[in-house]
């Protein structure tokens, strides 16, 4: 069985510290706040200029002038702290946030990443998604390992234009948890009751399977 | 009042000068912290051609999104553009230029027109549509392009409270680009809803240095929410 | 406390890991919000062979200067040096290398150090020394040189108040390059006045954000004058 | 007669403009401050991170916290702001501050000023000059017309190491008020009692003497 989405989210936290600063994407890796182990505390950046993000607010909390990345009213934690745009970026390309997770459409095997255009459609920008990739050592892409045509996402080389060169080496898709390294896609997981030749088949780009393929476990 | 006192009384006043074809670098993100009233007075002047420097460009009938109502922007300078209609449609017919910058180098470049560096090395966007036509350079083994500094005839900017003499202090998020737009201004033009006198304001929690500021008016804001997201109380 | 609680428990403790031949980045301006203790205990340890990016140099036995005493300085990369007579004679004997960096290129490599920019342009130095062997671009008619970022192993800095997770508040001019040299360094060590908890300071009014501190810890300062000037009462 | 050091700072203090955002050398610019005209306000910019520097302290309120570029205790006026020396030369190198005033070993026709080093001597450095003098566009420059031995300090061409190219146009000497343009020095004012004679003699640099040139009056 192909993970859900919160199980997405949920093996992407196991990768997670105690201290981490993190910047979490939209869709599922914002998910990912909700599956951080117990005892453990890190603490949420949001690129327009907040470290320290909470949860929602509620009804009487809401505040115009607090808002994160995805533009949605949010809150903050004691120990928070707010700034510019070019304070949070400084943060951002200086390699201070220590993991990033985000979306893609597809990575290859030199760790390119394509993640926010797709040419004949409209193109609404990169936000901060381009100063992302390319600031964090410690980056981890949440995706579908496939399209639903079962066109694989996990490629040679990327076909839309990039976000970032060379900037991913860890993936996680609803099938496999896979690293990159040395110009090729390294199998190290795969999702329960997933077989490791479905994964073969729906990774194009050069994949690297170990004898044993340990089964991820919720 | 002295010198330093930047207060006008009119938003008429606050835009004075404004023409066709000027460059503006605008603060905010999404419709946080935009300079509503600023914005509408540009609506009013009817001037054309103008070059926006703004992570954004507002939504529909609110924002920089007004701006597009009479055609008046020639191009837009931002990361994440097209939350409405009118931008796709006049961008499709070609009414409209776009140059999409990464966030942070955007934000960079603000700071950088502002600090008098005319142009930095930086990462983001090597290997992608963003570095195509700039120049590369190596450094520790890892490539950087050169990205040049922006500047505006006009900046324009929210601000939470100022002094008299232009001092600012920004509320929560709504800080995100005021702080740099208002370095990088030929002449910088900020809106406040507070307004008080010199030395109310701790010198070491002033966020913009008057400095920066040319005009300063008090205005009052709708503070749309773009994506009201509550939980349970 | 948490995984965010950078308080360590005695100097040694918060400078450890400090070699022969690392680079420090120093906070402080003349021997206004210097790193005293944190200065004592790079003596204490008795390492050698450093270098050391500060606007000065301190003056006979306090504050850098101390340094000099057992030869512990190979170089310093400083705007202005010189203020005292042991840092002049190990200068006149070969025994110490400085770098004379314009003070403003020096607080921007600091802060392009810590932002993940590796080099920028400036007029600062054009057609001077400073200038020599480095490249020159022209923008809009003028000349600038590329001055490249620095980063320590170590960044050392005083702050005012802190909280537990780091956030930093700095006192009057005692901030001066402080920030700067808190983003800049591999491990960045702060000593502060005072400690309270999370949650105590205004998120708003932070000057150093915790995620750049590593290491904190709580001081008693001597805070020397330099330049005693005073007027009648 | 040669102008007094108040002098000079009179004829300096001429320069003022209401509003004016100055940044004040060390020694006879720093005198400027003394001598602001009635009904004006000038605010004055210290380049370590001060933006409306007040008078010395009295002894009560001494606060080693709070020093001028100086280095010297001073206090703050009521509309002052505080920040880090980055923003502090962002603001100096942007072009923000409307005059800048300070002292000179020598000038030249092309606008080069040396001021900061004299080899052979211990190299102090050139602490904030440099981006003083390269990112104002409004300079003044005072000092004395000769040194004691009556070599000129207005030359051809600089004999010191820089601190600045082609930057100097505004020379306030204790003989005389110069400017520089076209590679040329323009004669503008005399000291009073002062001869253009005199002011010729010392001045070593290409200087256009008008037919007329106005004394100052104090």
């Amino acid at each position: 069985m192909s993970l859900t989405r919160e199980q997405l989210a949920m093996r992407v936290a196991r990768e997670l510290e105690d201290g981490f600063y993190v910047n979490l994407g939209i869709g599922i890796p914002t998910l990912v706040a909700n599956y951080v182990p117990k005892g453990m505390d890190v603490m949420l950046q949001s690129e327009n200029g907040l470290l320290g993000m909470g949860p929602f607010p509620t009804e009487a909390e809401v505040d115009a002038d607090l808002i994160n990345a995805g533009k949605q009213t949010v809150t903050t934690i004691p120990g928070s702290s707010i700034f510019s745009s070019a304070e949070s970026f400084a943060m951002i390309r200086g390699g201070h946030v220590d993991l990033t997770v985000l979306g893609a459409f597809e990575v290859d095997v030199m760790g390119n990443i394509a993640s926010y255009m797709i040419p004949g459609k409209l193109i609404k920008g990169m936000g901060g998604a381009m100063d992302l990739v390319a600031g964090a050592d410690n980056i981890i892409v949440t995706m579908t390992h496939a399209s639903k045509n079962g066109d694989s996402k996990l490629l040679p080389q990327c076909t839309l234009p990039l976000t970032g060169a060379g900037c991913i080496n860890k993936v996680v898709t609803d099938l496999a948890y896979v690293e990159i390294a040395d110009g090729k896609f390294w199998l190290k997981e795969r999702a329960p009751g997933v077989s490791v030749d479905e994964i073969v088949k729906l990774t194009a780009g050069e994949l690297v399977v170990p004898e044993v393929v340990p089964e991820m476990e919720f | 009042m002295s010198g330093f006192d930047k207060v006008v009384s009119s938003y008429e006043e606050a835009m004075e000068g404004l023409q066709d074809d000027m460059t503006i670098i605008a603060g905010g993100f999404g419709l946080c912290g935009i300079p509503e009233n600023l914005i509408n007075e540009i609506k009013r002047r009817g001037v054309h051609g103008l070059t926006i420097v703004s992570n954004n460009c507002g939504v529909d009938g609110f924002g920089l999104g007004v701006l597009l109502e009479d055609k008046q922007v020639k191009k837009m300078i931002s990361s994440y553009v097209g939350e409405n209609k009118l931008f796709e449609q006049q961008l499709l017919a070609g009414e409209l230029e776009v140059e999409l910058t990464p966030q942070g180098t955007l934000a960079e470049k603000m700071r950088a027109g502002g600090a008098g560096i005319p142009a930095f090395y930086t990462a983001t966007g090597y290997g992608t549509l963003v570095g195509e036509g700039k120049e590369v350079k190596e450094f520790n083994g890892r490539n950087y392009i050169l990205e040049e500094a922006v500047t505006g005839d006009f900046a324009i900017v929210k601000a939470w409270k100022a002094d008299r003499y232009g001092n600012l202090v920004y509320r929560h998020t709504a800080q995100n680009f005021n702080p740099m737009a208002a370095t990088a201004g030929k002449i910088t033009v900020v809106e406040v809803e507070e307004i008080v006198e010199p030395g109310e304001l701790d010198p070491t929690q002033i966020h913009t240095p008057g400095i920066y500021v040319d005009r300063l008016i008090k205005g009052t804001f709708e503070k749309r929410i773009e994506q009201r997201t509550v939980r349970e109380a």
